[in-house]
């Protein structure tokens, strides 16, 4: 198919939003290198982390397709203002039991979006879904396992993983804020719609929340556009482009 | 006696001792304090590279970095193991490295400053493992024999990568040829070093080397090392920052006079680095104790549970 | 009944109420969650500027606003002091704070993304400050009222660095321009909402005006702000992010509608830094406890020893 | 006088590095802006840091009659390795108690440095000490109280300030070393011996300790030059030259 104008500038929002949750998240995840309680975590986190990367590649690829834009020129020189990550992924990174609740809230929307996305009636799109896809629902395989044994742990992992939840849940809203121009993606069937997501989404992750023996919290969650950012971003940002920045005249790397 | 006679006589024969197999226990003693050793390396030596995945200049940078140190972790997994059937266990080893009993290579308490830092430890630091482990990988006990076969091809790897990043940088802009260059400054004496004291300083040497434990000296390796990289590294635009360094008649690469007192002062505890390390690994035990607790209630009820 | 009939004629008549004095309950009430809320403001406020103290780009602005950070601490002190006069104790404040109880200025949920925001904030954030302060300066209450006029001549020193800085980056190279243009679009309308609700959903207001606390509205507090800084920011040569906004028959600047749910959901939480803002506090609060115990031992024993 | 080119050289080597000190801790201070454990200590410790940067600007401001050199360009565009201050200064600014004994020693070093250097045979340098170490001199006694109140506060207070001796003691020694040249300085009377500043110094500061219920820890300390430095000091100067070096074509301030 070929995409109207409108089409392919929804589209690259998306796929930049798309892009950034993976870049910020996989960020966070990899300040854990070296620091995690137990050396296996080392490795499965330092596996996801790099998968994250992969994925935003391939996302930013897909828009590079579109608008002719470089990977690594949006990822290390744009700003905290110019960012279009949800604030799920920037808060930092906690305690294991934040870190771990986090990834599995993320995988789990990350893997049903990919899995809707195999169907696009865009097929760049559909075949790297199906690629991904298969990555994604490892990670939430090994992320659900985690929220399972710490949440019925011991009575200080239940706390924790309590108090994780009762931050982040608010924030898991925001991943289903449409992006902007995304009705026409929808109704092209581009993209899935966010909002068929988030059921299937619910049905997925209420019930583990539970049978985790997690209360999932009331009250409304972040809805704000993902303009809007913490200074927590800003920080991460200044550490995460420093070097591309400092030899901004660069060419090879 | 007669054990030692038979048990030296199937090294003398090129034999591989094995996990069940008799040995003296000054051999399993000094196995346990390098494997472990080694170990601690590599879980250390994770750190300083680490630093570096939330800095990396681009994404495919970052994903290569995130693959490095997670084979450095998987290193350290195999070391601990091949540890444990010499019946060390995990947590006295750990216990070692995090009361600073045990010790791991020193070449981890220098910082690293820059991003060219990343590819100079590939090409240096990884270049100085390999050799070591190469001879290593004849060693006579098995298990760590099997280990060191399959970290040495990962570590070629990321050796080739390491030099890969360097060569391209030297070739650069000017920042990147003086990161570059600066970076050599700073790792070029450290890796001579990290290989051990030179062979008059070095007690153990003999006994290991009648046991197969080592294949050949420090000063032997540290020739190989520098009579590889000297060269590749002039090739690269590199000015290696020994004014006496030369070729002699044979071939070989000549190095000047290495500062041991700076080794030694590291050794001991006073490189920039150490206690940040030890601060380091300490904070991730102590940060992780509850999840380990978490994880053994979960299991021991799920095994309860399986017994019903 | 009487007293309050004698409490509303001293305030008609202009005089200030001073500590000791007779007062109604609702009065002191009232002006305890004011004075304290303002002071919990100040300390807040230290957190979004405090931030960039450690990224300032010259060494020049670092000292200007680590000493306007001081300040902030310092009218936090006076206001606590002026609370502590009606009779609340510091303790009892810092723990409404803390445990989410009390209120501070909204504004303060608002993250500070670059630096263009330390200039916004001195102009914007203690411009309105100072109206609505200025106002106070002439409350009935005399603690308040002097701590009033104190603060505000501080704070006028701060509004004049923040306009100056803005002004030369709207001047400046354009990366500062766009620096200063996203600055003022993203504290334009949170600055006029600082004010506080529209007229008509204020329902305190009347009650304190008749008891002279407050001598005017928030709409005409707000009128004022934008009069006077309106033209200054077209002239600085921004745009204002409103696109309806205009100047009536009488010289007023006319805003166009103001996006009142968002101001409720940052009060009620919603805002990006509310959780932050209030983490930072509390574990500051938390780290410091055995700061505070070691202080009140050293303090008791020395005492004590005084008394021997 | 006027300096030879031998002299001029050492000095600059020598300002600079009181410069750095200065500028480096100062960061470390205003880390606790907003997070201090009495607001009066905000109050205070801001103010320390603000005569920090002034003595900062007083040195680069002498160095700069000297070589030209902008202070601004000095502090804001050199790298870690460029950096010359001590390790001391770089350390992560720990707890309370750290920070308090840090800058105790610290203070008590510059206070000795700038009381002998108001003898200086170099004018600019003596006219300027003479009015820095008044500040000085008051940064040392507030201090000077803490390190006494926490030493003998309670058994926590006490023990986490000899935690933090038990860290920092080492790392003064690297105040001590001489910087290239320096000989040639002294020598001439242009700025103090720091063998002689020690002296003076621990005959200070180990009293006091003393008297504060602290054991001096024994050993060797850092005495490698002031151009070797930690990771830590990276990650300060990424944060610190994050608005300068993004900025960097901007002219104004």
């Amino acid at each position: 198919m070929s995409l109207t104008e409108q089409q392919k500038t929804a589209l690259i929002a998306r796929l930049t939003a798309l892009a950034d949750d993976e870049i910020i998240l996989s960020h966070r995840d990899s300040e854990w290198t070296g620091h995690a309680p137990i050396l296996e975590e080392d490795i499965a986190l330092a596996n996801i982390a790099q998968d994250e990367i992969g994925h935003a590649l391939m996302y930013l690829g897909l828009r590079s397709e579109l608008d002719g834009s470089e990977p690594n020129q949006l990822t290390f020189f744009r700003g905290a203002r110019e960012y279009t990550n949800t604030q799920l992924v920037e808060l930092p990174k906690g305690d294991w039991a934040f870190t771990m609740l986090r990834q599995y809230l993320y995988d789990a929307y990350e893997a049903l979006w990919l899995d809707a996305a195999r169907a696009s009636s865009y097929a760049p799109l559909a075949e790297v879904a199906q690629k991904a896809v298969r990555e994604e629902k490892f990670h939430l395989q090994h992320t659900a396992l985690w929220v399972e044994r710490l949440g019925l742990g011991t009575p200080e992992s239940h706390r924790r993983m309590q108090d994780a939840l009762n931050v982040l849940w608010g924030y898991t809203t925001q991943l289903f804020v449409p992006t902007a121009g995304e009705e026409t993606l929808i109704a092209a069937g581009i993209t899935p719609d966010p909002a068929a997501v988030k059921t299937r989404w619910e049905s997925l992750v209420r019930p583990h929340l539970e049978r985790s023996g997690l209360s999932i919290p009331q009250g409304e969650g972040v809805t704000v556009s993902r303009q809007h950012h913490s200074e927590d971003l800003l920080y991460l940002l200044t550490e995460m482009q420093s070097t591309a920045r400092e030899y901004a005249g660069a060419k090879v790397w | 006696p007669e054990q030692i006679a038979a048990f030296e006589a199937r090294i003398g024969a090129g034999e591989k001792i094995e996990s069940g197999d008799w040995m003296p226990a000054a051999y399993r003693h000094q196995l346990i304090r390098m494997i472990s050793q080694h170990a601690h390396s590599e879980v250390v030596g994770m750190l300083p590279e680490g630093a570096w995945i939330t800095r990396a200049p681009t994404l495919q940078r970052k994903m290569i970095l995130i693959a490095k140190v997670q084979d450095e972790a998987g290193h350290g997994q195999y070391l601990y193991h091949a540890a444990e059937t010499l019946g060390a266990t995990r947590e006295e080893m750990l216990d070692a490295l995090l009361s600073g009993k045990a010790k791991y290579s020193s070449i981890f308490n220098y910082p690293t400053l820059t991003w060219a830092d990343i590819g100079m430890i590939g090409w240096l630091v990884d270049g100085a493992a390999i050799k070591n482990q190469t001879m290593l990988a004849g060693c006579s006990y098995g298990p760590y024999s099997r280990a060191m076969v399959r970290i040495c091809s990962e570590e070629t790897f990321h050796h080739k990568q390491g030099k890969e990043m360097v060569v391209a940088y030297a070739q650069g802009t000017p920042a990147q040829r003086e990161m570059a260059q600066d970076a050599l400054n700073r790792w070029w004496w450290p890796a001579l070093m990290m290989l051990g004291p030179s062979d008059k300083d070095s007690p153990n040497t003999p006994q290991l080397m009648r046991w197969g434990v080592k294949l050949k000296t420090n000063d032997e390796v540290r020739q190989e090392f520098i009579n590889e990289h000297a060269p590749e590294l002039i090739e690269a635009g590199l000015t290696i920052p020994d004014p006496e360094l030369h070729q002699d008649a044979q071939g070989n690469w000549i190095h000047g006079p290495i500062n041991w007192d700076e080794f030694w002062a590291v050794v001991k505890g006073h490189g920039q680095m150490n206690r940040a390390r030890l601060e380091a690994r300490n904070k991730a035990h102590d940060d992780g104790a509850w999840v380990r607790e978490a994880l053994n209630a979960y299991e021991a009820r799920r095994v309860a549970q399986a017994a019903d």
